[in-house]
């Protein structure tokens, strides 16, 4: 085993773990809130270091890997605060939460489903 | 050949009458027609001398031997004395004709009808094969149907045309099979062939069939019991076609039918059994009904259905007996009653009824026509020294060894003298009680014959002179033929049925058994004549006839047809479910007689990690599909199924199917967004309107829907199964393909490769329907926004805009003008900045390099599209459609083909195959391969972009989106 | 033989259709390309029978690729005739768009749309394989799902979701269908199949795929049981397109019957023809009951149309050379009676001030229309099979071949459901042109030109009057397609 | 690639997929519709590794533009059910 | 033009990243198409400052390898409370100034950015470019840092779009 | 695994005639595309080969295996397309029916009878 191929695994292991870690937020984590912490953060570094691994077993598609994370860097952030808006537009309850400023705002108009 | 004319001329002046008769006055054209027809009868009397010599004489023209069909023409004598019955009573019916009708619009018409019945019937009567006869017999039944219905304004009219119609019409099905039949067991359709067959017929296990069929078809054209009922109906005929058709000629069809075959089916004892049986019990039927008959024109029609009794009594008379009888009962009837009909049709025209109750004494003013009316009369009566005694007698001699028949004979030939007694007497003679028409120019063939009091009493419509003349001349007919019997009406006879025969007004041996029941008869008829005041009011239960059982039978089919539409009650769900049980019951049947073997392999569990990851994702899938229809809100099932097409993505993904995948990716991801817009274009209350009647539904109707689901399902289950072990090693086309796909077409992918080109066609065609589907949805949906148009050159756009009218009565729910997003943050703003430009980076990169990575020209297009859907959601559809102004959705898709088809062309022009791999060569930048499939991708490219952005506008914005 | 004139009927249309897609601002342009394009596809599939007539089945590989591998287009008779009836109709439907006065022929997808719907019936004609022949079919369904949800009758929305969902299901059995024979056998070429088929031992799924395919193609026939669609997709069409439906778009099921009775499924041909034979009588009666008490005259056609499918399984499930051409005969003529009645009747229904053909609302609406009257009248009499129309010849054509198969009772159901014809048909004539019209009846001084059916009509009256070729015709499809040797060989080659 | 890492990698990759089932069972679950989106986004972006590690194991760097594809495109079916969710209309 | 010339040149590099062929022929077809694509797109064009582009770039990749070790922070943080049995919650929205006096939308998109890959915070509402309303999973903890740090990175920011400070 | 796919196939079969059975429009459209899925799963079980590597031909750089079969792959492609042209279809009419006879209940639509 070349050395690349071991700190490869080793990233590549990274990745999964804090996929698991990420999806075990969605399941345990109280409200969407917190859950879009979980999932848009973890997932994205679990991929990276996945995508990182991949890297060094496959050289020859490392441009393409690294492309696609700096795609997911621009979009997964983009997605998280997307769904947190739509959530905290449908009055969806933040639980157990302390404190809200933006709460003092007008209303917005909440639709439908 | 040389009588082809007779039949040709009536056709050909048919077509020329109607222009003629603008020009033309009535009478003129009644006069022309007249002398034609004339002119035709002493034709075919010159003819006579040549089939005495020849027999026959006949001419064919070969036109569809497939079907046994041949223009073919036969004459002898039996054809030339209908044709002269036809001609003859033709003329006098034309000159009549001329004089008949007041609106002078009509008479081109009816009179083009008329010829065109005549060539029809002189075709028939002339005919030398099976279906040529039945074609003009056919003819004959429509030409009927249009003359009944000739004053279209009225409703008996139609319903008396339509009901004849029916019955000539079904009787002429059966009569086609038993043609067919006849036909076929003889292997010949010609007539004269058929002649020389008869006994290979007769022993024939069909002769059954084709003898009941035949005389089917033959019972409902004459008229016979029960079938009798259209012909009083097809009284609301213009008079003159009554006489022609009605009584002369066309109900003879089936008479002369049975003439024409009884040499080549007769004398059976089925034959001898059912013509006499049916003919007498019409006959007798006839002449008893006729008698209450009010209408005259009732009456005659039902004098006319008893004779026409006698007549297929007579052919039915076992060793052609009666067949002398027949053709004398032909020619009498003809005369009288023609005479009769147009004698009718001017008392009808100069008083305006035809009812008997109301007429009476007419002899004052009409006394020429009284005076032909009681010729015709007494020759219906038989009263010598008419052709019709010389014809009652005929017929008593006939059936005089049959008692039975004698028996109703005779009292048939009561009944008749003593309807021919009232037909003169109650018109013309007694008081005069006529009711005269108190306006001058009413139209004439509008009756309105009872209930209406508004008659004047002292004036009378006069005749024109022909009126009462063409009657005349048929009654003096009846008179001279009576008279001159041996030397006018012999020689016709004995040449119609191919011997000498000797006819005579008085029996030349002295007073006969016949003439005394003749002459009794006369004497009884009179007897009930004069005691008709009485018989008159009786109350008779009227006996259910075939008009009953005709409209019974109409009314039930109605109702079983009322019954089947009741199944067809607009509701798809059921539709479909009757369909899919069918399939279920078809396929299972299918499945049970197929054995399928199980080999033990398929049976085996996992055997790698790609297969636990199948596992997984398959039961991913379909966990997420059974919640896509468990969850009730539209967008969680939605999103189920989104979660359940990624999962597929992935199966294919690892079977590996990387372009597969991809595309399924795509798609899925493009059928969530649809689906939301959906959603959001779909008002709320509407679907929770539908999905609280989703689980609402009865219990019994979940039942069966998961019935036919589970049972569909375990049917395709099954036969996935079967299928799946059916996999043929080697198979060879794919081999062939992953052969061949670097070599021939130079790509890596082979799949690129059969989408591209070896299967080039399915692609062009695939993109071909996905354009003309998103250009439907931007049909359906878009409105017009003038100035927005698109345009390739630059011009105004109208004003006038169909769509935008077909579309005011769809927009009844205004759009909101303004809208304001919240959406649109510099966060999402600033992704979707950076997400198009990237998608169409990745979206030429699939178009250029498509024959080397999973994806094409399709993926290509859809990538474009998702991307500006992106825009649309986060910069809104306005602000998307400022920015990319080239985005005209329409026109790309129409640009996106016509590249798509231009590199199925180029080939063309290089002398190659439609859609050939065209390399060009000599050309390598950046290993991209330029051939013509460029073009190809970049068009499919365009097409589905442009397909993709229209769905999703013109669903999403239908009243802002361009049309095209 | 390879010949380039096999493209013709398919591609030109498409191309035209492309054409005209992109130059939708321009109508007028928009529908001469119509017009020629439907006569230069016309053109090419009688210059294809032609050919056909020399005694040759031609074949065009597509892109070249021989076939099983390719995708190869065949026309051999059967296609050719067949194509040469939905070319001449839908020429003609061309003809009567350019002078209809509906609005959604003004539509820009309007041309496109129909030639498309063309192209994908003569493709699904001439298409030697069976992917492809889905693929087309697939062409026709959603052009005209497409054309009836913008008719100007707001209905047609409603009658083409119900298809879509109804035709859904037959893509789906076509589909399954094709996927059971491609796992049997690896190939998709029906001449293929046919020659793997054809040896003598049955694989584990010909029988389940038969079962398939029949089904799909009965359900685009609109035969019993998968029926509910059809009534009211044919006549909620614009007049153009529901002439079109009722009468060719109708007949790719009986094409596809045909083609996988006599090429591929020969052993599984018996059971199939039994269950035509009864599934035809139950559409015969249902048909023709359906169109005595419908209430729309345009619906009434739509259910003879259903009954007159009927009449052509009822010869293909006889079966005898005599009945399938007679089968043959009859779907031809059919076609060019069904699409000039429901022209007429469109013509009528453009002058009144609704556009409909409701019965309740036409009446006398004809009167002063002596020419479509007319018109009407003869279009009558060939559906009811009277002398000398085109009709005649094929009710006689099916009669011998029910004789031939000694089928007595068939054969007396066929012949006698002829009167329910005469019945409708007449009684509807002289409902709509005789009869005086109830009430205030205000008509539009124009509506759409009668020309395109009186053309047809025309073919009708020729037809019946010299109607030896198309016979002569017919017997040699039936007689090549007693052979599919010279299919397989003119396809595979050997 | 050497047998070891064959089988490391491809027990990381049984290890994604079953991670797609929790998410799979927050879709499902909910409560909210935010929640399931962001699972459904979730299964996404799992699915990019996952089609990595096949582009991994199958040794075809091209598969890896599949990827590129989904996380794109998983964005905008994200961002249309979020305006959705959130304004009740898409664009 | 010549801002869109130069905006070619990272998407001609992505386009040799996504077709995998590192060659001058395929860089040169990327630049080309890339050029095509932002003509199509027609970003909004700013002025070109070429003696500020070397400090944009090195802005921008000190606000990359930030943003790595921010999202590597913002991992085992989520990691550590997700694993751990209460989770340590505390959570809450707390409104956040951009601190950009010029209020420029795409600082306040790139703070959001960062923000919501960063530890425990997310961004749930932009408010004008002027306010950044944050969901955090510990709101005492974030509240102690975020302006200090929102500070420093409209520092950066404001480099790498290139703006005179 | 043959027997899973088909089960599998069988299953997603039974479900989108269930869901295609519904009243509700969007719903029954979901059936229809489930239904379109279940056959897109037929075809890749009766692929010719049961293939381990994508069905790529590069001499240079291929894995060994056996690579699936590529027809199936090109024929599901083209169903796809086909089947999503009509999805998308379907779902315009659905549009076009709640816009002008205010239902998306297919039970509503049934002025079309007789
Ligand atoms: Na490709
Ligand atoms: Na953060």
């Amino acid at each position: 085993m070349v050395i690349g191929e071991v700190v490869g695994l080793i990233l590549l292991g990274t990745g999964v773990f804090f996929s698991a870690v990420g999806i075990i937020g969605i399941i345990r984590l109280p409200d969407v809130y917190t859950r879009i912490h979980a999932s848009g953060k973890v997932s994205t570094l679990g991929i990276i270091s996945l995508l990182a691994g991949t890297a060094l077993m496959m050289p020859e598609a490392t441009l393409k890997l690294i492309v696609l994370a700096l795609f997911l860097l621009t979009t997964a952030p983009v997605a998280s605060h997307a769904i947190a808006a739509a959530a905290y537009r449908q009055g969806v309850p933040r639980a157990g939460a302390v404190r809200d400023d933006l709460a003092a705002r007008a209303e917005r108009p909440a639709t439908t489903e | 050949m040389e009588f082809v004319p007779v039949i040709v001329v009536p056709f050909v002046l048919a077509l020329a009458i109607v222009p003629a008769s603008q020009r033309l006055r009535p009478e003129h054209q009644g006069w022309g027609l007249a002398a034609v027809l004339a002119i035709l009868f002493g034709w075919l009397l010159a003819l006579l001398p040549t089939i005495g010599e020849q027999g026959a004489v006949s001419a064919a023209i070969s036109w569809m031997p497939q079907i046994g069909l041949n223009l073919s023409l036969y004459a002898d004598g039996l054809s030339v004395l209908f044709a002269l019955v036809i001609t003859g009573i033709g003329a006098a019916v034309m000159l009549y004709a001329g004089y008949y009708f007041e609106d002078a619009r009509q008479v081109g018409r009816f009179f083009a009808l008329l010829l065109a019945f005549t060539g029809s019937m002189l075709a028939v009567v002339m005919a030398g094969n099976l279906l040529t006869l039945f074609i003009a017999w056919e003819l004959t039944s429509i030409v009927s149907f249009l003359l009944i219905s000739f004053k279209g304004s009225d409703a008996d009219a139609r319903a008396g045309a339509l009901q004849a119609l029916i019955i000539t019409g079904g009787g002429g099905l059966a009569l086609l099979v038993g043609l067919l039949l006849a036909g076929t067991a003889a292997g010949t359709m010609e007539l004269s062939d058929l002649l020389a067959k008869s006994d290979v017929l007769r022993s024939h296990p069909w002769y059954g069939a084709i003898a009941v069929l035949i005389l089917a078809g033959s019972f409902s054209k004459s008229a016979q019991f029960p079938l009798h009922f259209w012909l009083p109906g097809a009284m609301a005929a213009p008079t003159p076609a009554s006489a022609f058709l009605h009584s002369a000629t066309m109900v003879k069809a089936g008479v002369y039918l049975l003439a024409r075959l009884s040499p080549i089916l007769g004398d059976t004892p089925l034959w001898n059994t059912v013509l006499p049986v049916v003919g007498l019990l019409t006959m007798l039927i006839g002449a008893a009904v006729a008698l209450r008959q009010r209408d005259l024109k009732g009456i005659l029609a039902y004098t006319t259905i008893s004779q026409l009794g006698a007549l297929v009594a007579l052919i039915g008379l076992p060793e052609a007996a009666g067949i002398k009888a027949a053709m004398v009962g032909i020619l009498a009837h003809a005369l009288y009653k023609g005479a009769l009909f147009l004698i009718v049709g001017a008392v009808d025209h100069a008083t305006g009824t035809r009812n008997i109750d109301e007429l009476g004494g007419l002899w004052r003013k009409m006394p020429a026509l009284a005076g032909v009316t009681v010729v015709a009369g007494l020759s219906m009566a038989g009263v010598p020294p008419l052709f019709g005694f010389v014809a009652k007698e005929t017929l008593l001699e006939a059936v005089i060894a049959e008692p039975l028949a004698l028996a109703v004979v005779v009292l048939s030939a009561t009944l008749t003298v003593a309807v021919a007694f009232r037909l003169i007497w109650d018109i013309f003679g007694g008081k005069s009680r006529a009711r005269l028409p108190q306006e001058e120019h009413r139209e004439h063939d509008s009756h309105h014959p009872y209930g209406d009091d508004a008659y004047d009493y002292s004036h009378i419509h006069t005749l024109p002179g022909p009126m009462t003349a063409a009657p005349g001349l048929l009654a003096g007919l009846s008179l001279i033929a009576g008279i001159g019997i041996g030397a006018l009406v012999t020689p016709v006879v004995s040449l119609a049925i191919g011997k000498t025969v000797s006819l005579y007004l008085l029996p030349p041996d002295g007073i006969n058994q016949a003439f005394v029941l003749s002459i009794a008869a006369l004497a009884a008829g009179a007897a009930i004549f004069a005691t008709r005041r009485v018989w008159l009011s009786w109350n008779l239960p009227g006996l259910p006839g075939g008009e009953q059982i005709y409209q019974y039978l109409v009314s039930r089919v109605e109702q079983i047809g009322d019954v089947l539409l009741r199944s067809q009650g607009g509701k798809i769900r059921y539709y479909l479910a009757a369909i899919l049980l069918t399939v279920v019951a078809l396929l299972s049947t299918a499945i049970t007689r197929t054995t399928i073997i199980y080999p033990a392999e398929m049976m085996a569990g996992v055997a790698s990690a790609a297969d636990i990851l199948e596992i997984v994702l398959l039961v991913l899938a379909l966990v997420a599909t059974l919640a896509s229809i468990l969850l009730e809100r539209h967008l969680l099932a939605a999103m189920a199924l989104g979660v359940a097409g990624y999962s597929i993505g992935g199966i294919f993904l690892l079977e590996p199917a990387p372009d597969v995948a991809l595309v399924q990716f795509l798609i899925e991801t493009l059928a969530t967004v649809l689906i939301i817009i959906i959603l959001a274009r779909t008002s709320e209350e509407e679907r929770r309107r539908a999905i609280t009647r989703l689980w609402g539904q009865t219990n019994t109707g979940l039942k069966r829907d998961v019935l036919i689901s589970v049972t569909l399902g375990v049917a395709v289950g099954f036969f996935a199964l079967a299928a799946v072990n059916s996999r043929p090693t080697p198979n060879t086309i794919a081999a062939w393909h992953l052969e061949n796909a670097l070599p021939q077409v130079g790509v890596k992918d082979v799949v690129a490769g059969i989408i591209t080109d070896f299967r080039g066609t399915d692609t062009l065609i695939e993109i071909t329907v996905f354009g003309m589907a998103a250009l439907g949805v931007l049909t359906m949906l878009a409105r017009p926004n003038p100035g927005k148009t698109w345009s390739l050159f630059r011009r105004p756009e109208t004003s006038e805009s169909p769509i935008k009218d077909a579309l005011q009565e769809d927009a009844e729910r205004p759009e909101p003008v303004v809208y304001r997003s919240h959406f649109a943050d510099p966060v999402t703003q600033l992704a979707a900045g950076l997400v198009l430009p990237f998608a169409m980076l990745i979206g030429l990169a699939h178009l250029l390099y498509a024959g080397a990575a999973p994806g094409d020209g399709f993926t290509a297009g859809v990538i474009g599209g998702l991307g500006v859907a992106l825009w649309f959601v986060v910069y809104g559809y306005e602000e998307t459609k400022r920015r990319l102004r080239w985005l005209h959705p329409g026109p790309l898709i129409g640009i996106g083909l016509t590249l798509a088809f231009a590199n199925a062309i180029l080939p063309l022009i290089f002398g190659r195959e439609f859609l050939a791999f065209t390399p060009i060569d000599g050309f390598s930048l950046a290993d991209i391969k330029l051939a013509s499939t460029v073009l190809f991708e970049v068009g499919i490219c365009l097409t589905v972009f442009g397909g993709v952005s229209a769905i999703l506008e013109a669903i999403s914005h239908p009243m802002e989106v361009e049309p095209l | 033989m390879p010949n380039v004139l096999l493209i013709g009927p398919i591609f030109i249309p498409l191309a035209f259709a492309a054409l005209g897609v992109t130059l939708s601002r321009y109508r007028t342009l928009q529908h001469g390309f119509g017009l020629i394009g439907g006569v230069l596809a016309w053109l090419s599939s009688i210059g294809v029978l032609l050919e056909n007539l020399q005694g040759n089945i031609l074949t065009y590989r597509l892109g070249g690729w021989p076939p099983p591998f390719g995708i190869v287009l065949v026309g051999d008779l059967l296609a050719s005739v067949f194509a040469v009836m939905a070319t001449t109709v839908v020429a003609a439907g061309i003809l009567y768009a350019l002078g209809c006065k509906d609005k959604c022929v003004r539509y820009p997808a309007f041309m496109p749309l129909f030639l498309a719907m063309g192209a994908g019936l003569n493709g699904a004609l001439y298409t030697g394989d069976i992917f492809t022949l889905f693929v087309f079919i697939e062409l026709m369904v959603i052009t005209s799902v497409i054309l009836v949800a913008i008719s100007d009758n707001r209905l047609g929305l409603e009658a083409a979701i119900k298809y879509l969902f109804i035709s859904a299901m037959g893509t789906l059995f076509l589909l399954i269908g094709i996927a059971a024979l491609y796992a049997t056998f690896g190939t998709l070429n029906m001449a293929d199949i046919g020659r793997l088929l054809a040896n003598d031992q049955r694989p584990l799924l010909a029988q389940a795929a038969a079962v398939l395919l029949m089904c799909a193609f009965l359900l685009k026939s609109a035969v019993f049981p998968f029926h509910f669609w059809q009534p009211d997709f044919h006549t909620t069409a614009p007049t153009p397109i529901g002439s079109m439906l009722s009468s060719v778009v109708v007949k790719v099921g009986i094409y596809g019957l045909i083609r996988m009775m006599t090429l591929m499924f020969t052993a599984e041909a018996p059971l199939i023809q039994e269950l035509l034979i009864i599934l035809g009588i139950i559409g015969i009666f249902f048909g023709s009951l359906g169109a005595l008490r419908t209430y729309d005259a345009k619906r009434l056609l739509a259910y003879s149309t259903f009954g007159q499918i009927g009449f052509i399984l009822v010869g293909i499930g006889w079966g005898t050379a005599a009945a399938l051409s007679g089968a043959l005969v009859y779907a031809v003529n059919h076609a060019f009676v069904k699409s000039s009645l429901l022209m007429i009747t469109g013509v009528v229904s453009s002058r009144t001030m609704t556009k409909t053909a409701r019965l309740s609302e036409i009446g006398g609406a004809g009167k002063a229309l002596a020419v479509t009257s007319g018109l009407y009248f003869l279009g009558g009499l060939a559906l009811a099979g009277v002398p000398p129309l085109n009709g005649f010849v094929s009710k006689v054509a099916l009669a011998r071949g029910g004789i031939s198969a000694g089928h007595w009772l068939a054969l007396g159901l066929v012949v006698g459901a002829g009167v329910i014809t005469v019945l409708y048909m007449f009684r509807t004539w002289q409902w709509i042109f005789q009869q005086p019209p109830a009430g205030e009846l205000k008509l539009k001084p124009v509506g759409d030109s009668p020309l395109a059916p009186a053309l047809l009509i025309g073919l009708c009256v020729l037809l019946g009057l010299y109607a030896a070729p198309l016979l002569d015709i017919a017997a040699r499809t039936v007689s090549q397609l007693s052979n599919p040797q010279l299919y397989i060989r003119a396809v595979l080659g050997g | 690639m050497s047998d070891a890492a064959n089988m490391l990698v491809q027990a990381g990759l049984t290890v994604m997929v079953i991670l797609l089932l929790p998410c799979a069972y927050r879709v499902l679950s909910g409560p909210t519709p935010a929640d399931r989106l962001q699972a459904t986004d979730t299964i996404t972006t799992l699915l990019i590794g996952i089609i990595v590690l096949l582009a991994l194991l199958q040794d075809s760097s091209f598969v890896i533009d599949i990827s590129l594809a989904l996380a794109a495109f998983g964005l905008v079916a994200t961002l249309a059910v979020a305006r959705y969710l959130a304004e009740g209309r898409v664009f | 033009m010549l801002f869109y010339m130069l905006l070619a040149v990272p998407m001609a590099l992505i386009w040799v990243g996504i077709t995998d062929r590192i060659m001058l022929d395929g860089a040169l077809v990327g630049y080309g198409l890339s050029l095509g694509v932002l003509v199509l797109l027609r970003p909004q064009r700013r002025k070109v400052n070429w003696r500020r582009l070397p400090d944009q770039l090195v802005a921008l990749a000190i606000y990359i390898v930030e943003l790595f070790w921010d999202i590597v922070l913002s991992g085992v943080d989520v990691a550590r409370r997700v694993l751990s049995p209460d989770m340590r919650l505390k959570p809450g929205i707390i409104a956040v100034p951009t601190q950009d006096p010029l209020e420029s939308p795409i600082i306040a998109a790139l703070s959001a950015d960062v923000i919501t890959l960063t530890p425990g915070e997310l961004v749930v509402e932009l408010e004008d470019n002027r306010v950044l309303y944050v969901h955090c999973l510990d709101v005492d903890a974030t509240t102690a840092t975020i302006d200090a740090e929102q500070a420093r990175r409209i520092q950066l920011f404001g480099r790498i779009i290139g703006r005179s400070s | 695994m043959n027997i899973l796919f088909a089960l599998a196939t069988g299953i997603m079969f039974a479900m989108g005639v269930f869901q295609l059975l519904r009243r509700d429009l969007i719903k029954a459209g979901m059936g229809f595309y489930i239904l379109f899925t279940a056959i897109n799963l037929l075809f890749l079980a009766v692929g010719a080969y049961n293939g381990s590597v994508p069905a790529y031909v590069d001499a240079s750089s291929r894995p060994a295996g056996q690579p699936s079969d590529p027809l199936v792959q090109a024929l599901i492609l083209t169903a796809i397309v086909i089947s999503f042209g009509s999805y998308a279809l379907l779902l315009g009419l659905i549009a076009v029916s709640s816009r002008r006879f205010k239902t998306v209940d297919s039970d509503e639509l049934d002025q079309l009878k007789g």
